[in-house]
């Protein structure tokens, strides 16, 4: 399995997601935001976290639209693996590999806190290490994850069965309270139509590591590792 | 000749904050009538804020060495060596009054001066940490600076990518017209790539790095040693705004322009921008510094040589470079879209020129700026020692459930939850104690060694002893970081006082530096680097004297530190240290009893020492399942919070015949912690202490979902912690 | 020549900002108002003087970036 | 009635989005843009049919939470 971890100006957990990625055994490169294409043989892209270019203006519109995206929408469209974390979802959902967008949280604050997600399917190439319906520990940290659509491509997505996690208590329910930014249907993770590629706003590359609050994560990165090249 | 088009009235030179003496005595030093510029230029050294010249003299008495001290005070951080060939560089600054002004904006930048700080030296930030003090929750500002401030920490330092992994927040009214916003950052380094703002070589270029420059902040620095008036809030138009993204970009092509050997020497520019950096880079290099004005970035039009010298825009730098590879670290500066600029070279004149549309606007010796800059012996009385109060000259005004139920959900006291969470606290990876602790645990790298760090001071306490506050404050930092299995190795500080030319408040800075001295030396626990802000105060009164302490540990394996969630029912409660039941200046005299009063509980560092280092070797040994040190709340709010944070309630057994009830509950005797050890293990571990001279008594055995004392009913833990919890956003949310 | 652009979200889409606002404001005893939606504005100084290359070029931004037209609709006024 | 109020940096004050715009139109290819400054727009619904008392709550909302008059200026319109 080859990674290949996007830079944009602004990324900040990259380093982050490059370490849960080799940890799991796949070989990671990374690749510029300039870069016109992608490091030959690549398996997956991931988008990482962080705040490119500043989030300024909205939450990945910049980097969306930067020199690399036309590479990753054309890995995408070829059946390519694409894993936006956090920044790295609110970029696809920008750049129109995924619908949707991510606002601010509903009570207009940063969190970064614990936080339970159930597993809606574990069909895909993200998600085999994990039981359908598993209720896995993992992070959040953003401060505009509230994701939103309009009925209409709502419905589609969950007709299509392309919502990946939702956000809910220890115990698996989704309550209001368990919802930390407002997204409709507790809606923490979608998949592309093809289900090749993932955005989520939770960050399972914090958690791979006993010592550093757990690793429920890991089951992602190992996952994606064991797949065939 | 320097042309002079502005005449340098006495107004003039008051209004840049010299008194005519100083001005006097720069005049003699140049031999000659200032320009404007160069006004501009001696306000900004000279000022309190960059010349120390009110704590010079008392700073001098810090101890500040150690064997694993690589660089102590004097550079932009202090550099301690944590083996392996690691460094760990770290400061703490203040930045007050651009955060009374301007809370989200102040903030921030005060985050984004002291990431700097740290990156300058070679370090990648690996953590940062804060101390915040506010007015009373009942002042009208006071919610609104909370808000803007916590969001403008959070904006910087999340946007930036530093896990923010601990600090301190308190409420007071003495802060009421002058919050304290100090800020802390931790890097890591190789041991033998840090980098130095002592410039060496002549004739090198001088280049200009980051952001353009703008009108932000001029007359910064100087407004940080200003005291506060009531028409502050008219000083606005100089607030300077961070830009976390450009900062990230900076960090990243510092860091790569460092690896690639580009780099003599880099300073940042902090507080007064352009003039002090570039002084300094050439004061410390024994060199002089040429610089010229129409190759500065700027983003207005029309700026003159007075503005760039005193701008304090963010995310700039200024570096020496290695000729040989200019071309190299500049194409690394524009990969990253950041401003590169050769806007002057060293020289070997000693005089510092500044040059702006082809003429000399300043011309002045460069060392003397430093070297000679004021320093005052200013008059310093000591705080008046104030009656111990007995413990059995306390009445209990409501039952000892009642207060411990109170007390938990007092302003200083409540969980700082709803502030931490708006912290990226996980970013990077590795960190092994989140906020909520007695202190972070950030794992180095892979592991298995780690670092310990934590931010304190008890205002209330240096309020009533300057001396024996400024000890304390230094013991709890010790204490914390013993508390979860590490080893201190050094501290930064952050002086904030009041008016040092009131000799009250001078001699409150006298005495806790006294205090600190002595504490630092006790437990071998040197300052590295640190920080004074004065003039804290508004319309005449001081703010509580704060001396903020941030301290840095290290633990050869994070697998073993310690926490402070008791573990498991069935366990045995330990306290180590002595029991006097003291309430002098106590939260419960405070908070319950409505008396701020008495002396502060006194700090014997002998105690401190071995209780501490026996606590250690419990962690290290694995013995020690939970541990907490005592502090704010004293006993019953320590088991509060370790039942709180496990869901596991505790017993006491019995209660001291000897000691009134809340007293021994409450009172804030120093060198203190509770330890939980299984059941089985307690005799052991009670027969060790006694062999080293700590005392210990078994207080009972955890269980249960309740704390439980004799004689009164059980506290229900959930019910503790819903209050716990909800007092700080039920306060932000308007409705307490 | 100076423009500005005025991008405001469609009717429907929700906006927690302007939600958080409208509460924020009755607490801080603000009274009479009953909704507020948050949109952004652009101060543009363009290179061009003429209108009809201005306006191209702001719609050109707009259209590639200003504006997430899923959600965002714009106006564009020149010569203000 | 409705009314519009336009919030805007102080002249002087860094705009570190406005800056981050202009650099991502130049690589997009939008010509002509010289500078770009951001701000806010709010777009209020209020319980009165009176200019004069909407305005006055609207003064009052800028005030004490719309606009950060430390480094915004703000513009009422009503009528819009
Ligand atoms: N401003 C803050 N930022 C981050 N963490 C904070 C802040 N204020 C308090 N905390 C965290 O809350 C916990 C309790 O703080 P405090 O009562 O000051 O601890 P202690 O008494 O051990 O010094 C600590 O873990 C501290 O790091
Ligand atoms: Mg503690």
């Amino acid at each position: 399995m080859k990674a290949a971890v996007v830079v944009f100006p602004g990324s900040n957990r990259d380093g982050d997601v490059a370490r849960a990625l080799s940890a799991a055994g796949a070989s990671v490169s990374s690749a510029w935001h300039a870069d016109t294409d992608l490091p030959a043989g690549t398996d997956l892209v991931v988008l990482p976290g962080g705040f490119s270019y500043g989030d300024y203006l909205r939450c990945g519109a910049i980097a969306g639209r930067a020199v690399i995206m036309d590479a990753v929408r054309a890995h995408a469209a070829r059946g390519g693996l694409v894993l936006g974390i956090c920044n790295g979802f609110q970029i696809l959902c920008e750049s129109g590999l995924l619908p949707g967008v991510l606002m601010r949280n509903a009570d207009l604050h940063f969190v970064c806190r614990r936080q339970h997600l159930t597993v809606e399917r574990n069909d895909t190439a993200f998600t085999k290490a994990y039981r359908q319906g598993q209720v896995i520990d993992v992070c959040i940290a953003h401060g505009e994850g509230n994701y939103v659509a309009d009925p209409e491509t709502l419905a589609r997505i969950e007709g299509d069965g392309r919502v990946a996690f939702r956000y809910c208590d220890a115990t698996g329910a989704h309550t209001a309270e368990a919802n930390p930014n407002g997204s409709l249907n507790d809606i923490a993770g979608i998949y592309s139509e093809t289900l090749n590629v993932l955005g989520m706003m939770p960050h399972p590359e914090n958690l791979i590591d006993d010592l550093v609050g757990g690793t429920d994560g890991r089951g992602l990165f190992a996952g994606l590792a064991a797949l065939a090249a | 000749m320097l042309r002079n088009d502005i005449a340098i009235t006495p107004q003039l030179v008051a209004e840049h904050g010299l008194k005519p003496d100083e001005y006097e005595r720069f005049k003699t030093l140049i031999g000659r009538e200032p320009t404007i510029t160069e006004l501009g230029i001696v306000s900004a050294m000279w000022n309190e804020h960059c010349s120390y010249k009110s704590s010079r003299l008392h700073l001098k008495t810090l101890p500040t060495k150690a064997p694993w001290v690589i660089q102590g005070p004097g550079e932009n951080a202090g550099v301690i060596d944590i083996g392996d060939g690691d460094a760990i560089i770290f400061k703490m600054e203040s930045h007050n009054h651009p955060s009374f002004i301007e809370p989200y904006q102040g903030a921030a930048t005060g985050v984004g001066g002291i990431l700097r700080d740290v990156f300058t030296m070679g370090a990648r930030p690996i953590a940062a940490l804060n101390l915040l003090r506010f007015g009373s929750p009942d002042h009208p500002k006071t919610r609104h600076l909370v808000g803007g401030v916590v969001a403008g920490i959070g904006g910087y330092g999340n946007s930036f990518g530093v896990p923010t992994v601990g600090g301190s927040v308190n409420f007071h009214t003495r802060y009421d017209g002058n919050i304290l916003v100090n800020a802390m950052a931790v890097g890591l380094a190789r041991a033998d790539e840090i980098f130095y703002a002592k410039a060496t070589g002549v004739g090198r270029p001088i280049v200009y790095l980051g952001s353009k420059t703008g009108r932000d902040g001029i007359h910064g620095a100087t407004m940080a040693s200003a005291a506060f008036e009531a028409n502050a809030e008219e000083k606005r138009p100089t607030v300077q705004v961070g830009d976390p993204f450009a900062e990230k970009l900076l960090l990243e092509a510092c860091l790569e322009i460092m690896a690639k050997g580009c780099v003599i020497a880099i300073q940042d520019m902090g507080a007064a921008g352009l003039t002090s950096s570039a002084v300094e880079m050439g004061a410390k290099g024994n060199l002089g510094i040429e610089l010229d004005l129409d190759k500065v970035p700027c983003r207005e039009e029309g700026m003159t040589a007075y503005e760039m010298m005193l701008s304090e825009s963010q995310e700039r730098m200024l570096m020496v470079l290695d000729p040989d590879k200019e071309e190299e670290a500049e194409a690394v500066f524009r990969k990253w879209g950041l401003d590169f600029a050769v806007i002057g070279q060293t020289t070997d004149t000693l005089r510092f020129v500044v040059k702006h549309g082809g003429e000399v606007l300043a011309d002045l010796p460069i060392k003397e700026l430093g070297d000679e800059a004021p320093m005052y012996n200013r008059p310093h009385v000591p705080s008046p020692k104030l009656p111990v109060i007995a413990a059995e000259a306390v009445n209990a005004p409501i039952p000892a459930r009642e207060a411990l139920i109170k007390l938990i959900a007092t302003p200083d006291l409540a969980s700082k939850r709803w502030v931490w969470e708006q912290y990226d606290h996980i970013i990077q990876g590795n960190t092994v104690q989140t906020p909520g602790g007695d202190a972070a645990v950030v794992r180095i790298k892979d592991g298995p060694k780690g670092i310990a760090l934590t931010t304190d001071v008890t205002q209330r306490y240096c309020e009533a002893d300057p001396v024996e506050g400024g000890k304390q404050a230094v013991a709890e930092a010790w204490r914390n970081i013993t508390a979860v299995g590490a080893k201190p190795l050094a501290l930064t500080d952050n002086l904030n006082f009041g008016n040092p030319e009131r000799p009250e408040y001078m001699g409150q800075l006298v005495g806790a530096i006294a205090g600190i001295g002595e504490a630092c030396r006790a437990l071998d626990f040197p300052i590295v680097s640190g920080n004074v802000s004065l003039y804290n105060e508004t319309q005449g009164r001081g703010i509580l004297p704060t001396p903020s302490i941030g301290g840095v540990g290290l633990i050869a394996d994070v697998t073993k530190s310690a926490s402070l969630p008791f573990k498991a029912e069935g366990e045995a409660v330990l306290i180590l240290g002595e029991t006097a039941g003291w309430l002098g200046q106590s939260v419960y005299l405070r908070d319950v009893c409505g008396r701020e009063e008495g002396a502060p509980p006194p700090v014997d560092l002998a105690a401190e020492r071995r209780n501490g280092d026996f606590v250690r070797e419990l962690i290290l040994s694995g013995e020690a399942t939970a541990v907490h040190d005592l502090s704010d709340g004293g006993l019953a709010v320590a088991l509060a919070e370790m039942a709180m944070a496990s869901g596991i309630g505790a017993t006491i057994d019995a209660l001291p015949g000897n000691l009134p009830v809340h007293a021994f509950l409450f009172g804030e005797d120093q060198a203190r912690y509770v330890v939980t050890v299984p059941s089985a293990k307690a005799g052991e571990v009670i027969a060790a202490a006694a062999k080293a001279g700590v005392p210990v008594t078994r207080l009972g055995t955890t269980g249960g979902d309740a704390l439980r004392w004799p004689g009164e009913a059980p506290i229900s833990i959930a019910d503790l912690k819903g209050r716990h919890e909800a007092w700080l956003p039920d306060y932000m949310a308007g409705k307490v | 020549m100076k423009a500005r652009v005025i991008v405001t979200l469609k009717t429907g889409v929700l906006d927690p900002q302007g939600k958080a606002i409208e509460g924020a404001l009755a607490s801080l005893g603000v009274d009479g108002i009953a909704s507020v939606r948050q949109g952004k504005v652009f101060d543009v100084e363009l290179a061009t003087a003429d209108n009809a290359s201005a306006e191209a070029a702001l719609k050109q931004a707009c259209e590639k970036l200003l504006a997430n037209t899923v959600i965002e609709n714009y106006r564009i006024e020149t010569g203000v």
